[in-house]
This record gives structure tokens, C-alpha cells and sequence, in this order.
């Protein structure tokens, strides 16, 4: 096989900061090849300059044997790359034919050929097995479907070389499964695929090749039969890791913590009951859909519930956001960037967002400004957040991982009762998710109560006490840590149902 | 958020070190935040040589007494820019305020002006206003501007916190309807035979020094400079309590949170409906003060105070000064030296002798020139920075 | 449930509630007097709205891509008169007096342009700015005096082509070929793209600076050419001509349905929101209401559409979220 | 384009250079005005600044752009750079007052020209009472107005309102009505229409207000400047005539500008309010400079000028006292 793209001594480095330290690689044609590393090991500077969007230092690339120095996103796609981002780059007012065709649209007399754009653009849903209209709009569709779009966008260009950067991340098990049998399509049609993910599994599964970076070096490269998953993390992280989750180091009380009794909503939820108990780590596990976020929403008071009650330390919650937080809830949400933090405001100032009123003096609530210092770095220190001056570091400025862990540092100032984690470890690294692994059963042996959601059945089964599934916005069973089985809950979360009486006792 | 600039810059300015070269402090006094003040200052000595009179006490007494007024309302606007909104409604409630604490005190009205006013008869007649000759009635008038003008302020931030409507709209519209109402009350007349007392806000010297011959038994008024008036006691009063507001206390951190992320705001648990309409309180309150002293200076209440270009350059000063339009990023002390700014930019045009005509066309083109510097400024800040 | 025939009234009153609003005052204002609603009247409603309407549409495109422009008042004036110039000394005619207009507004578009895509300063600084520039231009060129237009111009604006007054057929053209701009060209569309993610667009390999920049030629052509169809129906151009006329044009856009915060609106949002404007003053001068009155009820009236525009808008979100189960 | 300018001012002004004794020594002048929007306001500055110019003195201007905050600002200013007089034409009456004050607390002479500070006992003070002229222009309008009416049904008025923040507006409005009650039993309740002095926004309500009531009788505007607004709207109804043609409506205004003086001329209008604008520059000018030579600080006059109304009854006789008839004659609208 001919090699497609080839890396010669390629270094970048950011204000005299190397990111990527004089990498040399081939990428062979048709290979699907698995890009490894932990977050700030300079896969994505590698990718985003692949990608045209940044410009090398030093060093060369070459595409089909041609010396290719792109300036501009734009010579990527010509010559035939695409880059699907890990934040998809659609616009969710336009439909999908034209998020397809928008740097390019067909024309005919200066205006757009609607009828040429909207039949080829069939023609690629079709081959991605997406039904749906092209002239439908983007911000109606489902995090896979759009997924789907960039990736017709991709054929659309007729591109050699596509990079998927953590293409699974907000995808169900139904839409993942549909990705990789495109991506396997899409290798069958002789595409070569640079695949970028933190879950190492899907990595190995997909790969012919795998390249692990660590520090802005090539560490390791070869065969993806060649590895297996401790070795990669071990090639990741340079040592090896005890295991992917921490051992659990406390038992659940027995006092029940928090209840939800007949929680109905129509359209969403219908008469969902539980109980959480002190010191325990409930899993939540369901499809895209099946109510699990909007559950969780329900309980922090964001949206309405029409019957049911809810009550966490015996005492009825009510009220809104604020008056649920001051009973003792937390709420971690999936979406960090737009609901999670204050992304350029300064680390200090998202850790002491919740609890801030507790630094107020009387009369007018002036900052007690140096208690807060103390406070928020003892918290800086206890998270073991990596950071610089957190007074002056915007959250932006974080890894996915430390971003999460001042997310959910910011609660811990209010030593919340009951914590909503809803998938905390999206988009994390995996050092920085074993830390958070470990935070979630630290709390948990401090009593509080966690009410974990996750699509990623594995971390689950290795964090929880319990897990619950939800399907169709009803709770359709539990299962206990001795009767956990992979195989039972997935076909439970696809509606196959259990006898209640295993969850709510 | 957090306070961070001025420490670096104000020891690298003292400092005779051999070690940063004098690009690099250049680039320091660039970077700082004092650089709208630094501007100003530079553009005030260029011009001196050129225009003599600039730097005469008298004119410099007169660049500061035109900055007091329009720094307190710019204050207000700094909050509400600071949460990402806009208000437009300030001038007029300067307009609307400025007529509530005339007709309550003026002194004697003359039916000819006031008889077809609807308030004629029912609030004022010849006799005045009914807290006229009233003691404290001065307080109590203030009082009560103050109130209306919160009123309004609360009005706009529940239509915008409540029913989440766009503050550009709200704020417009406040503006038409409150802006009509004013001059309807007068039937577009102004309001004049204000209490001595009450003018004394908007004109009073505490201080006032003399340049000129020891010896005169009668000074000239001309030589006399106010040097600390009332004025600017109750516009840098107004300013220091909303650095600390916004600097120092849980609400400005609240304020700063919702302006930078009101979704995340929400979720943390942070009153942001509550916030809003305080914010949006506060905006009226100092247009309130800002009419306060607008309408003493001018010894009448007048229901068009604060029309016209009058928002443009509250919006204008405190932007230049730094505080973004889209939220999160507002100090008071940028909106200080934005106003200041302004105010030197059009003292100066007027004593260039300009020909009317010139003067819009060169203020336009100096506006451009600061937000240029400015852009120039962000990119190195963001440069450094990354 | 049973609640759902009460559901979908408030759905269809959330959706469509502007325009319900806008056929509430007009049969208001016509039942108070009955000639609000004869052809005349309809006809004049739309006439006068093409002043504020034209510039709108310009502002549409503005407001899609999130920016703003407040130098349209000044365009407006600064426009019309380097055409008069033309007319007069040069002798251009009215066809090519309207041709100059149009091509000063670009110019003055593209020094807006210039300095909010080149030199990256942000949109409201710089056409803040130029908002005094150009007036201070157009008092500079007239001593500030105002400017007669040579006669043929009112022929040309009184005109009306199989009966249509040629303002309205201006404010036609331009309100169907900017929606053909903004529905059915590459420009347009990715002119929403810009709206949607700035920076997502320069990703996806959009020449976002090209197509800012047009947005606002765009602008400031269409208030030249709002302001010369209107002073074609006058014949003399003030100095104060067009003041203030920024705020007019923004809540026209905005009320019909553009965002300030880019990628919502249409060419058709400027053409409802100027008419429904325009309606109200309309009526309240037929009514005859007092002169101090009528600006706090034409505000009052402007209030209540934005605030069932917001209804509609929180009614949408609702509307929107994906139902996992039957209700 | 400067080149323009000058030619316009040039043009418009030759003759217009008002006699006014030099004196010994030139002195500096601030000459701080409200606005130069309407060309009533433009002839005045001319005027003005010329005639102060010819004589040697050294003019400082200062335009308010219709802010009296800033007017006072400016005059601030202009006392910090020492003139040694200033005069005015005021945003208004309450902040002439004021400004007034300002100036001669610093000893500074000061002459408020055309509008009347609310307080007549300082400065000098040139006074043209709005109300009253246009209430001698309304007045014959509607003598003209009953002398063709035919049947005996009530006649229906129309004003043309001008911006309501603006107390001259307001001064017009106020003659008009009391031109009117002097006939209660022949006009009906006027119909007001707003303007905001702005000739777009005149445009739209004038034609609403003339489709709502299409026989109207007489119509006054507030200011000149809207004729060209006005015919736009009645042209196209046959409502734009001559004295005795068909349609004729009969019509005046207030400021008696050279657009005033030829449609007058022409028979299009009846009649027109007008100040004595040179008269008044005069006497300003007179009066300020006899005050600087004579060192007097705090002068104290009051000069009225009573204004008059031209109409088509005496255009013969008093055409060249309208400022608006002397531009046209000059040639101001031929340009």
C-alpha cells in the first residue's frame, strides 16, 4: 500500500511552547489508524495542522507524495482531507443541503441550485442510511444524525482522508454502532481514517493502526492487533495504571437519602420512583431519549414536574433552582461549557460561583475576600486542579478533565447532600477520569448520595452500587453491583422489562 | 473578574530599572488598564502646545465639572452593560426625573408657561411646587426622583428578567413612552424658579482657588476656580460606591457571572431574575443623579434633558473605556477614564475653533482612532496571554 | 387531554402573534374610522413604510451576521445628497442620481466595512463613529444648509407605475430581492451560517470577512436608497434629515422577527415590522389623539408586540423539546 | 467641495454685510448657537459671523447641535479662553437664563439673540415672541379663509405641529390657537399634526391626516421648511393652488424663508410669520460692541422686535424686511 500523508520532523510550538516535538509518521492509505493520547499530548495540534487550521513551526508534511503546507482550512478540504470536530462545525439554522454545500453551493444564473443540491444530497444520506429530508433542519436533528451530516459533508467533498476527533461522545450506543459500521463503509471504499478517542476500546476495535502520542512525541505505533487496552493506557500515560476505575472504599448506609415517588411529566417522564441512599452511588443508565438528562433536570427544579413528590433527607424538595441547592442538591450537567462554567471568567471565580453568597458580609454582602482566596485554593489543592494562577486563569484556559473538576469543586463549597453527576467524564481524558472516579467514591464514603448518568454502560458497572434503567421516560428496572451483566441492562435500556419492586426497595 | 491589571503596571512605571527596555515598558502602559487615561493624557499634551487655553484652570475646572454628570449616568450603564444588556431608556429618565424634582420644588410658576400642563392645579401653580419653602423639602424631592426613576429601572429589568424580552426592545420603547410622558406633563415647557438650595448640588463649590493678584479687593469672578464642587463630591461618591458594588461585593460577582454565562448562572444557583432587575435599578438610579445634576446646572427641570446624541455618548464613553458590549467584562474605573475621555475629546474640538461643521466629522474620526488603538491593545493583551 | 384545543389555540396565538396583533389595531383603527382601512389609506400605510422598511432590509442583513449598524440615519442623508450634487452640477438625471445614491452608500458601507472586517474594530464603535462622520461630512458639503433637488426628482417620486406609487414598487423590489438574496443565493446562506457561528464558518472555509463586508455595503446602499426615494417625494433634503432615523430601522427589523444576537430574521421581518409601525402612527393620526399621546401609545403598542414575540419565543422552546413518550 | 461652501455663503451674503461701527480695537466674539438645521437659523449665523468678520473682530462658534447642556458647556468654555463678548442664540428660554448668569458672573458681556431668555431684566436681550407673529400670520389666514368660504358651514383648520421638546414649537402652536378663538363660530377644532421638525415623519402624517380629512380650509405649518413636504402631499389631491384657482387651500407658516417668499409671491400661500432677522442681528451686534468698548460688563437692554406677518396683502410693501425674500432675490434658489 502507498503512503497518503507523511509527517517529516513536525514540531509546533505555541509562544516557544512545543506542542507536537518533531513528529515523523506515515499514514498509509486505506488504514483506519487510532490517534491515542491523554488530553495535551498534541493530537489535536497534529489534527487541527492536518487540518490547515494551524500552521507548523518547523519540519514537513507531504500528501501523495506532494509537499502540502496548507494556510487555511479551506486547502485542507481541496485537497481532499476532512476534519470532523469533536464540536460538530454545523449551523443549526440551515438545513442539512446546505450545511453540506455551504462554502461551495451549486448555482445556476447566480443563484443556488436548490434541485441539484437537494438531490445529491440524498444521494449521500442515502448511503449513510440517514432518513431524512436534505431540506431538513439541522437543529432538529438528533447529536448522531448531525454526526451523519458532517460526515455526508466529508463524501460530499469526495475526501481521501477523514479525521474523526471524539466522534462518539454525544452519540447513544444505537448512533455509535451506526458510525462504526459507516466508518468500516466508508474504509471499504478505500478512505483512509485518522480516528481521535479517549474510549480505548472503540479504538482498538475500529483500528488497523494505532499511533500514541504522549507530550507532543510519537511514543509508540504498530498494529492494532498489537495492543490491547491496558497497554495503551500504559503508552498513554507512560506508567502503568492500577486499573480504569478506583476501588470503591465504602458501603452504602442504610438510611434512604433521597426518594422520588410517581415523578410524571407528560411527554417525558412517567411515574418514575426511587430511592438513593446515604453513601450511595446510583447509575442511571438509558439510550439517547430515554429521559435520563431530562429526569435529572426535573429533580434540580429546571424543568416543571407535574405529579410526584421528591424528598432528600426526609424533608419534601421544592421550589426553584435556589431553594433546591440550599436543601442540598448539586448538579453537574452534560453540557459543561454551556451550563457548567463561566468559561472566561477566572478559575476562581466558577469555584466560588455557588457558595459565593457565603462570603458576603453585612450590611451590603462585601467579598471577604481573603477567606475566599483560601477557600477556593484549598479547593484548587483538594481537586487537584492543574492550573496556574487560579485568580487570573480563565476556565477556558483547562483540559476537559480539570474544566470538570472545577465543575463539580464549585459544588463541594456548599457540601451538597445528594450530587447529580450527568455524564461527568464526557470529553475527559483518562487519568483525569479515574480522578473523577475516584472524587465520586470519596463523596460517597462522606455519606452523600450520587446519582450517576452515563451512556457509557462500562464506567457504570465499574463505579456503582446500583444501576437503574430508564427507557421511554419510565424506570424499567435495577439491577444490584452482584447482577450487573452488560448484556441484561443494554437490553433492558431497549425496553425489554424487569419487575419494578428490584429498584425502588 | 478578578482585579489583576493595575498591580504590574503601576510599579513598572515608577521604576528606573536598567532591566525592561523601553519597548517593553512601552508595551506595559500599553497593555495596562489605565491605557484609556494614558490616551487621554497623551492626547492632551500633544494638543497643548497647539491650544494654550487648554491648560488654563478655568478650562480644566470646566472639563471636570462636564464630566460629573454624564460619569454618573455612564456608571449606571456600565452595570447594565457588564449583564450583556443595553439600556436606552437613561436619557429619558434624566428628562423624566429632572421634571418630577422641579415641579415638586420650583419656587413660583408662571401660569402663562404651565396653565394648559396637565400637572398645573394639581401639582404646581403660581405658588410653586408643594415642597417649595417646605425644610428638607430638597431631600424629599430627591427622594422621590430617585424613586420614579428606580420604578422605571425596575420596570425595564422585570419585562426583561420575567419575560426574558430583548433589553435593546424594552429599553427602546421605555424610552419613547417615558420620554412622551415627560414632555406631556409640562406640555413641553421647562421648569424654572428652582430653590437656591437645590442648585446648589448642581453648581456649588466647596472649594474654589484664585490665580490671580493677592492684593484686589474685588476678585474677579473669572479668576475664581471651582476646584471641588458638589457636583463632582456626589458624581465620585457615585463612582466609588459602584466600584466597591461591582468590585467587592456578592452581588457584583453575581452581576459579572450572569454577564458571562446567564444559562451556568442560573444552574449555580445565582438569583439572576433578581440581579437583573437590581441591575437595571441601578442604570435608572444613576440616570436619576445624572438629572439631579444636569437640571440644577441648568437651574430647570426640562422634560428633553438627555435627548438626542445624549445616549450616544453615555454608551460611546463607557465602551471606549473598555467594558464590553457583550457582558462580563466592565470596571468602573475604565468607564471613569472613557467618560473623561469624551469629555476632553469634545472640550478640545471646541477650542480648536472649528467650524461647526468640522467638528462632527472629527469627532467620528478620533472615536475610531481610540477603539483602533483598543483592538490593536486586545490583541497583544491575548497574544501574551496564550 | 383534554386541554389540547386550548393548547393549540395558545400555540397558533404564541406563533402567530405579531401578525394577530397587527390585524387587531388595524380593525381596531378601522372600526374607530372606517377610511383607516379603505385602499387609500392601506395603500399610504405601505407608501410611508417604505422610508423605515428599505433601510430595514438592509438592516436585516446586518443583524443576521450579529453585527449592527447605527450609521444608517447619517447614510440616509449623506446618500441622497452627494446624488443631489451629481443632479445638479452634473447634470446625472434622476436615473442616474439614484445610481450615485446607491454607489455612495457602498462607499460609505464599505468604510464601515473596512474597519470592522479589516481593522477589527467592533461594528457599534465604528458605525457609532461614522454615524458623526458622515453628517459632519453632509453639513460640511452644504454649510448645513438644506440642499434642493432640481424639479424632475418629485415627478420621478410622486410617479407610479399601472398605479402602484413608486415607493412602494422600490420597497417591492428590494423586500422580494433581498429574500432571494438571503433564501436562494450562496451569499445568503452563508450570511445565516455567519449568524449561526462565526467561528464555525471560517472553519467550514466561508470567506466570513467577504461576506461581512457585503452585509454591510449592503446596509448602507439600501439606507441611500431608502433616504433618496423619500426625498424624491420632497424635492429638498435637511440637515437634519434621517436623525436618529437608527433606532427606527433596528426596531423595525427586530420587531418583525431579526435577532440582535445574529441568524434569525428575514428580508420579510423588516417589510412587517416598518408596516406594522407605520400602521399605528398611521392610525393615530386618523384617530386623532392628542399629540402628547401618541408616542406613549405607539410605544405602548410596539411593547405588547414584543412582548407576545417573546411569549412565542419561550412558547417555541417549549414547543421544540423533543417529547420521549406520547403525551 | 470647500470651494462650494464658500461660494454659497458668498453668494448669499454680499450684500447682506449689516452697517455696524468698528470698533477701536478688534475684539474676539463668541458666538454660541443652538443649531443650523433650517435655513432661518443659517441666514442668522451668516449674518452674523460676517458682519463681525468684515469689522475685524475675531469670531469663535460654537454649534450646540439643540443641546443646552452642552450649549452651556460651550459657552463654559469659551469664558475659560477669555472672549471679551458673547452672544447667543438659545436653546431656549429657561437655559438662556442660565448661560446668561454664567457670563456675568464672570463679568463677561452677553446678548441673547431671537429667542427670549424666560428672565428679560439681564443681558442684552433681542426678543421676537413666536406666539405673538404667528398668531398675526394664523390671523389673517383666517380672515382670508372666511372672506372665500362658501355656504356658511364651519371651516376646518389644520396645524403642522413641530417637534413638542421644543418650547418654540410649542410658542407657534399657542399663536395659532389664539388666532383662531378670536372666530369662534366659524372654525371647527383644529387638526393637529405632528412633525417632529422632521420632513420624512411630516410627510407620512400630513398625507394620513389629509386622507382622514380631505376638505380641510386652511392650513398653517409651524415652520417654513415644510412647504416643499406640503405640496408633495397635496399636489397629487389638486390641493396645491394659486389664490383664486380651483382647490386653493389657504396656507401659511412661520420663518419667512426664500422657499416662503416665492410661493407667496407665486400665490401658492397667503401668508407668513417672520422675525426681522436683520434688524435683530443689528441690534444684537450694535449692542454688544458698544458695551465691550464702553468696558461694561454686565450690559442690561431689552430690544424687541415685533415681527410681522407677510402676506399677500402686503408683499408689495414689506417684501425686502423678510430676511427669506432678501436670499431670494440674491438668487439663493437658483443655485
Amino acid at each position: 500500500m502507498t503512503t497518503l500523508l507523511s509527517f517529516q520532523d513536525l514540531r509546533k510550538e505555541y509562544f516557544g511552547v512545543p506542542a507536537v516535538r518533531d513528529l515523523t509518521l506515515d499514514i498509509r492509505a486505506g488504514d483506519v489508524v487510532g490517534v491515542i493520547g491523554e488530553n495535551g499530548a498534541g493530537k489535536s495540534t497534529l489534527m487541527n495542522m492536518v487540518g490547515g487550521v494551524v500552521q507548523p513551526t518547523d519540519g514537513e508534511m507531504r500528501w501523495q507524495g506532494e509537499p502540502y503546507r496548507p494556510r487555511s482550512p479551506g486547502d485542507a478540504t481541496a485537497r481532499g482531507i476532512a476534519f470532523i470536530h469533536q464540536e460538530l462545525n454545523l449551523f443549526t439554522n440551515l438545513t442539512i443541503a446546505e450545511n453540506i454545500f455551504v462554502d461551495q453551493f451549486p448555482s445556476r444564473f447566480g443563484m443556488i441550485d436548490r434541485p441539484a443540491m437537494r438531490q445529491r444530497t440524498a444521494d449521500l444520506l442515502q448511503q449513510l442510511a440517514l432518513d431524512v429530508s436534505p431540506d431538513t433542519d439541522v437543529d432538529s436533528l438528533a447529536p448522531g444524525e448531525r454526526q451523519l451530516v458532517e460526515i455526508a459533508k466529508a463524501l460530499h467533498r469526495d475526501a481521501e482522508l477523514i479525521i474523526f476527533d471524539e466522534p462518539t461522545t454525544s452519540l447513544t450506543p444505537r448512533e455509535t454502532a451506526r458510525l462504526f459500521e459507516t466508518i468500516e463503509r466508508l474504509k471499504a471504499d478505500g478512505k483512509t481514517i485518522l480516528y481521535i478517542s479517549h474510549i480505548l476500546g472503540d479504538v482498538k476495535r475500529l483500528s488497523d493502526a494505532i499511533v500514541v502520542l504522549r507530550d507532543g512525541e510519537l511514543v509508540e505505533q504498530g498494529a492494532a492487533a498489537d495492543f490491547d487496552v491496558p497497554a495503551m493506557i500504559t503508552a498513554m500515560i507512560g506508567r502503568a495504571l492500577g486499573g480504569l476505575y478506583p476501588e470503591r472504599t465504602s458501603e452504602p448506609r442504610d438510611d434512604v437519602l433521597f426518594s422520588a415517588r410517581g415523578l410524571t411529566q407528560p411527554g417525558i417522564l412517567e411515574d418514575v420512583s426511587f430511592d438513593i441512599r446515604a453513601g450511595e452511588i446510583l447509575g442511571l443508565f438509558g439510550l439517547m431519549g430515554s429521559g435520563r438528562s431530562e429526569m435529572a433536570r426535573i429533580v434540580f427544579g429546571l424543568d416543571p414536574l407535574e405529579r410526584g413528590t421528591l424528598a432528600l433527607q426526609g424533608r419534601p424538595l421544592t421550589g426553584g433552582v435556589r431553594q433546591r441547592i440550599a436543601s442540598g442538591l448539586a448538579f453537574v450537567t452534560e453540557d459543561r461549557r454551556a451550563e457548567g462554567l463561566l468559561m472566561d471568567a477566572a478559575i476562581a471565580d466558577n469555584l466560588s460561583l455557588v457558595a459565593i453568597e457565603e462570603f458576603g458580609r453585612t450590611p451590603l454582602a462585601f467579598l471577604d475576600k481573603t477567606r475566599l482566596a483560601r477557600r477556593t485554593g484549598q479547593m484548587q489543592a483538594d481537586m487537584l486542579i492543574k492550573a496556574g494562577d487560579i485568580r487570573t486563569q480563565p476556565a477556558r484556559a483547562l483540559s476537559g478533565g480539570n474544566q470538570q473538576k472545577v465543575v463539580i469543586g464549585k459544588w463541594l463549597m456548599r457540601h451538597p447532600a445528594l450530587f447529580i453527576l450527568d455524564e461527568p467524564t464526557r470529553g475527559v481524558d483518562v487519568g483525569a477520569k479515574f480522578e473523577i472516579y475516584a472524587l465520586a467514591d470519596r463523596l460517597a464514603a462522606a455519606g452523600s448520595g450520587v446519582l450517576f448518568i452515563s451512556s457509557e454502560l462500562e464506567e457504570l458497572t465499574g463505579m456503582c452500587d446500583r444501576i437503574m434503567v430508564m427507557n421511554r421516560g419510565e424506570v424499567m428496572g435495577g439491577f444490584d453491583r452482584a447482577a450487573f451483566s452488560d448484556r441484561d441492562i443494554l437490553a433492558m435500556a431497549f425496553g425489554k422489562r424487569v419487575p419494578a419492586d428490584e429498584v425502588a426497595a | 473578574m478578578t482585579d489583576s491589571g493595575p498591580r504590574a503596571t503601576v510599579s513598572g512605571r515608577d521604576e528606573f530599572p536598567a532591566a525592561p527596555s523601553v519597548r517593553q515598558r512601552a508595551m506595559r502602559l500599553f497593555l495596562s488598564d489605565y491605557f484609556v487615561l494614558y490616551l487621554s493624557l497623551a492626547y492632551f499634551l500633544v494638543l497643548v502646545p497647539f491650544l494654550p487655553t487648554l491648560s488654563n484652570p478655568a478650562n480644566l475646572a470646566n472639563i471636570l465639572s462636564n464630566m460629573w454628570p454624564l460619569l454618573v449616568v455612564a456608571v449606571g450603564q456600565t452595570f447594565v452593560l457588564t449583564i450583556a444588556g443595553i439600556d436606552l431608556s437613561q436619557g429619558s429618565v434624566v428628562g423624566f426625573t429632572s421634571v418630577i424634582g422641579a415641579m415638586l420644588l420650583a419656587t413660583s410658576a408662571s401660569p402663562d408657561v404651565l396653565s394648559n400642563a396637565p400637572i398645573w392645579g394639581l401639582i404646581i401653580d403660581e405658588a410653586g411646587g408643594p415642597l417649595a419653602n417646605v425644610p428638607g423639602g430638597v431631600l424629599v424631592a430627591i427622594v422621590a426622583m430617585v424613586a420614579a426613576g428606580a420604578m422605571i429601572g425596575a420596570a425595564n429589568g422585570l419585562a426583561i428578567a420575567h419575560f426574558r424580552m430583548p433589553p435593546f426592545m424594552v429599553t427602546l420603547v421605555t424610552m419613547i413612552v417615558i420620554s412622551a410622558f415627560a414632555i406631556f406633563l409640562t406640555q413641553s415647557e421647562n421648569i424654572r424658579n428652582l430653590p437656591e438650595s437645590y442648585i446648589q448640588l448642581g453648581k456649588g463649590d466647596i472649594v474654589s482657588v484664585y490665580f490671580g493678584e493677592q492684593a484686589e479687593s474685588r476678585i474677579p469672578r473669572r479668576q475664581i476656580h471651582s476646584f471641588i464642587t458638589y457636583p463632582m463630591l456626589i458624581a465620585v461618591s457615585v463612582a466609588i460606591l459602584a466600584h466597591v458594588l461591582l468590585n467587592s461585593t456578592v452581588f457584583g460577582r453575581q452581576v459579572f457571572a450572569i454577564g458571562t454565562n446567564r444559562r451556568a448562572a442560573e444552574i449555580s444557583g445565582i438569583p439572576v431574575r433578581r440581579v437583573i432587575v437590581l441591575v437595571f435599578t441601578i442604570s435608572a438610579i444613576c440616570a436619576t443623579i445624572g438629572a439631579l445634576l444636569y437640571s440644577t446646572r441648568l437651574e430647570a427641570g426640562r422634560p428633553t434633558l438627555g435627548d438626542g446624541n445624549f445616549l450616544l455618548d453615555v454608551i460611546g464613553a463607557t465602551v471606549i473605556g473598555g467594558t464590553s458590549l457583550f457582558g462580563g467584562k466592565g470596571k468602573i474605573i475604565w468607564t471613569v477614564f472613557g467618560v473623561f475621555f469624551f469629555v476632553l475629546l469634545s472640550n478640545t474640538l471646541n477650542l480648536m475653533n472649528l467650524s461647526s461643521f468640522h467638528i462632527d466629522m472629527v469627532k467620528g474620526a478620533v472615536i475610531v482612532a481610540a477603539a483602533l488603538l483598543d483592538v490593536l491593545r486586545t490583541r497583544l493583551i491575548r497574544g501574551e496571554a496564550s | 387531554m383534554n386541554g389540547s384545543a386550548r393548547d393549540r389555540a395558545t400555540a397558533v396565538l404564541a406563533r402567530h402573534g405579531t401578525l394577530l396583533l397587527f390585524l387587531l389595531i388595524i380593525f381596531v383603527f378601522g372600526t374607530q374610522v372606517p377610511a383607516f382601512i379603505g385602499p387609500e389609506n392601506l395603500g399610504n400605510i405601505i407608501k410611508q413604510a417604505s422610508f423605515i422598511g428599505i433601510a430595514a432590509v438592509g438592516m436585516v442583513f446586518v443583524l443576521l451576521t450579529a453585527g449592527i449598524d447605527l450609521s444608517v440615519g447619517s447614510v440616509m442623508y449623506l446618500g441622497p445628497l452627494i446624488a443631489g450634487f451629481a443632479m445638479r452640477d452634473y447634470g446625472v438625471g434622476v436615473a442616474g442620481g439614484l445610481v450615485v445614491a446607491v454607489a455612495a452608500g457602498a462607499v460609505m458601507g464599505s468604510i464601515n466595512a473596512f474597519l470592522i472586517v479589516v481593522l477589527k474594530v467592533v461594528p457599534f464603535i465604528v458605525t457609532l463613529s461614522t454615524l458623526f462622520f458622515f453628517r459632519g461630512f453632509g453639513a460640511y458639503l452644504t454649510s448645513s444648509r438644506q440642499f434642493d433637488f432640481p424639479e424632475e426628482i418629485r415627478t420621478f417620486g410622486l410617479s407610479s407605475v399601472l398605479g402602484v406609487p413608486t415607493p412602494i414598487l422600490f420597497f417591492a423590489v428590494v423586500a422580494l430581492g433581498a429574500h432571494v438574496v438571503l433564501s436562494r443565493t450562496a451569499f445568503g446562506r452563508q450570511v445565516y451560517a455567519i449568524g449561526n457561528d462565526e467561528a464555525a464558518a471560517a472553519k467550514a472555509g466561508i470567506r466570513v470577512g467577504r461576506v461581512k463586508a457585503g452585509v454591510y455595503v449592503t446596509c448602507s446602499s439600501l439606507a441611500a436608497l431608502a433616504g433618496f426615494v423619500l426625498i424624491a417625494q420632497i424635492g429638498r433634503l435637511d440637515t437634519g434629515f434621517g436623525e436618529g432615523r437608527e433606532f427606527d430601522v433596528i426596531a423595525a427589523a427586530v420587531l418583525g422577527g431579526a435577532s440582535l444576537f445574529g441568524g434569525v430574521g428575514t428580508a420579510f421581518s423588516a417589510v412587517i415590522g416598518a408596516t406594522m409601525i407605520q400602521a399605528v402612527k398611521i392610525g393615530l393620526v386618523f384617530t386623532g389623539i392628542n399629540l402628547y399621546l401618541q408616542p406613549m401609545l405607539q410605544g405602548l403598542i410596539i411593547f405588547a408586540a414584543v412582548f407576545l414575540d417573546s411569549l412565542r419565543a419561550s412558547r417555541l422552546e417549549m414547543l421544540r423539546r423533543r417529547f420521549i413518550r406520547p403525551r | 467641495m470647500k470651494r462650494i461652501s464658500t461660494l454659497i455663503a458668498g453668494a448669499a451674503f454680499a450684500t447682506a454685510g449689516l452697517g455696524i461701527a468698528t470698533p477701536a480695537s478688534a475684539a474676539t466674539i463668541c458666538f454660541a448657537f443652538q443649531d443650523l438645521e433650517t435655513e432661518f437659523w443659517v441666514a442668522g449665523h451668516t449674518a452674523i459671523t460676517r458682519t463681525l468678520e468684515e469689522a475685524g473682530h475675531t469670531v469663535i462658534e460654537r454649534n450646540a447641535n439643540e443641546d443646552a447642556n452642552r450649549q452651556l458647556e460651550q459657552v463654559r468654555d469659551c469664558i475659560a479662553q477669555g472672549v471679551d463678548g458673547i452672544i447667543i442664540i438659545p436653546q431656549d428660554g429657561e437655559s438662556a437664563v442660565t448661560i446668561v448668569n454664567e457670563a456675568q458672573d464672570n463679568d463677561v458681556p452677553i446678548a441673547v439673540f431671537n429667542r427670549p431668555p424666560s428672565d428679560l431684566s439681564k443681558g442684552i436681550v433681542v426678543v421676537a415672541d413666536n406666539a405673538s407673529i404667528a398668531s398675526q400670520a394664523v390671523d389673517f389666514l383666517a380672515k382670508e379663509a372666511i372672506a372665500s368660504r362658501d355656504g356658511d358651514g364651519k371651516l376646518t383648520p389644520m396645524i403642522i405641529v413641530g417637534d413638542l421638546g421644543d418650547p418654540n414649537a410649542v410658542g407657534r402652536k399657542d399663536g395659532f390657537y389664539a388666532a383662531l378663538e378670536n372666530y369662534p363660530d366659524d372654525f371647527n377644532t383644529p387638526i393637529e399634526v405632528a412633525s417632529d421638525w422632521d420632513a420624512a415623519t411630516a410627510l407620512a402624517n400630513l398625507e394620513a391626516a389629509v386622507t382622514a380629512n380631505p376638505d380641510i380650509d386652511l392650513l398653517f405649518t409651524s415652520s417654513d421648511f415644510l412647504f416643499p413636504t406640503i405640496r408633495s402631499v397635496f399636489e397629487p389631491r389638486g390641493m396645491w393652488a394659486k389664490r383664486g384657482e380651483e382647490g386653493h387651500v389657504v396656507m401659511g407658516g412661520l420663518d419667512g424663508d426664500a422657499t416662503a417668499c416665492q410661493l407667496l409671491k407665486d400665490g401658492y400661500i397667503d401668508s407668513t410669520g417672520v422675525q426681522d432677522l436683520y434688524f435683530e442681528a443689528e441690534a444684537a451686534l450694535s449692542a454688544i460692541l458698544a458695551a465691550i468698548e464702553a468696558g461694561e460688563a454686565q450690559p442690561n437692554e431689552v430690544i424687541e422686535d415685533p415681527g410681522f406677518a407677510l402676506t399677500s396683502a402686503n408683499l408689495a410693501e414689506r417684501e425686502m424686511d423678510m430676511w427669506g425674500c432678501v436670499l431670494l432675490s440674491e438668487g439663493f434658489l437658483d443655485q
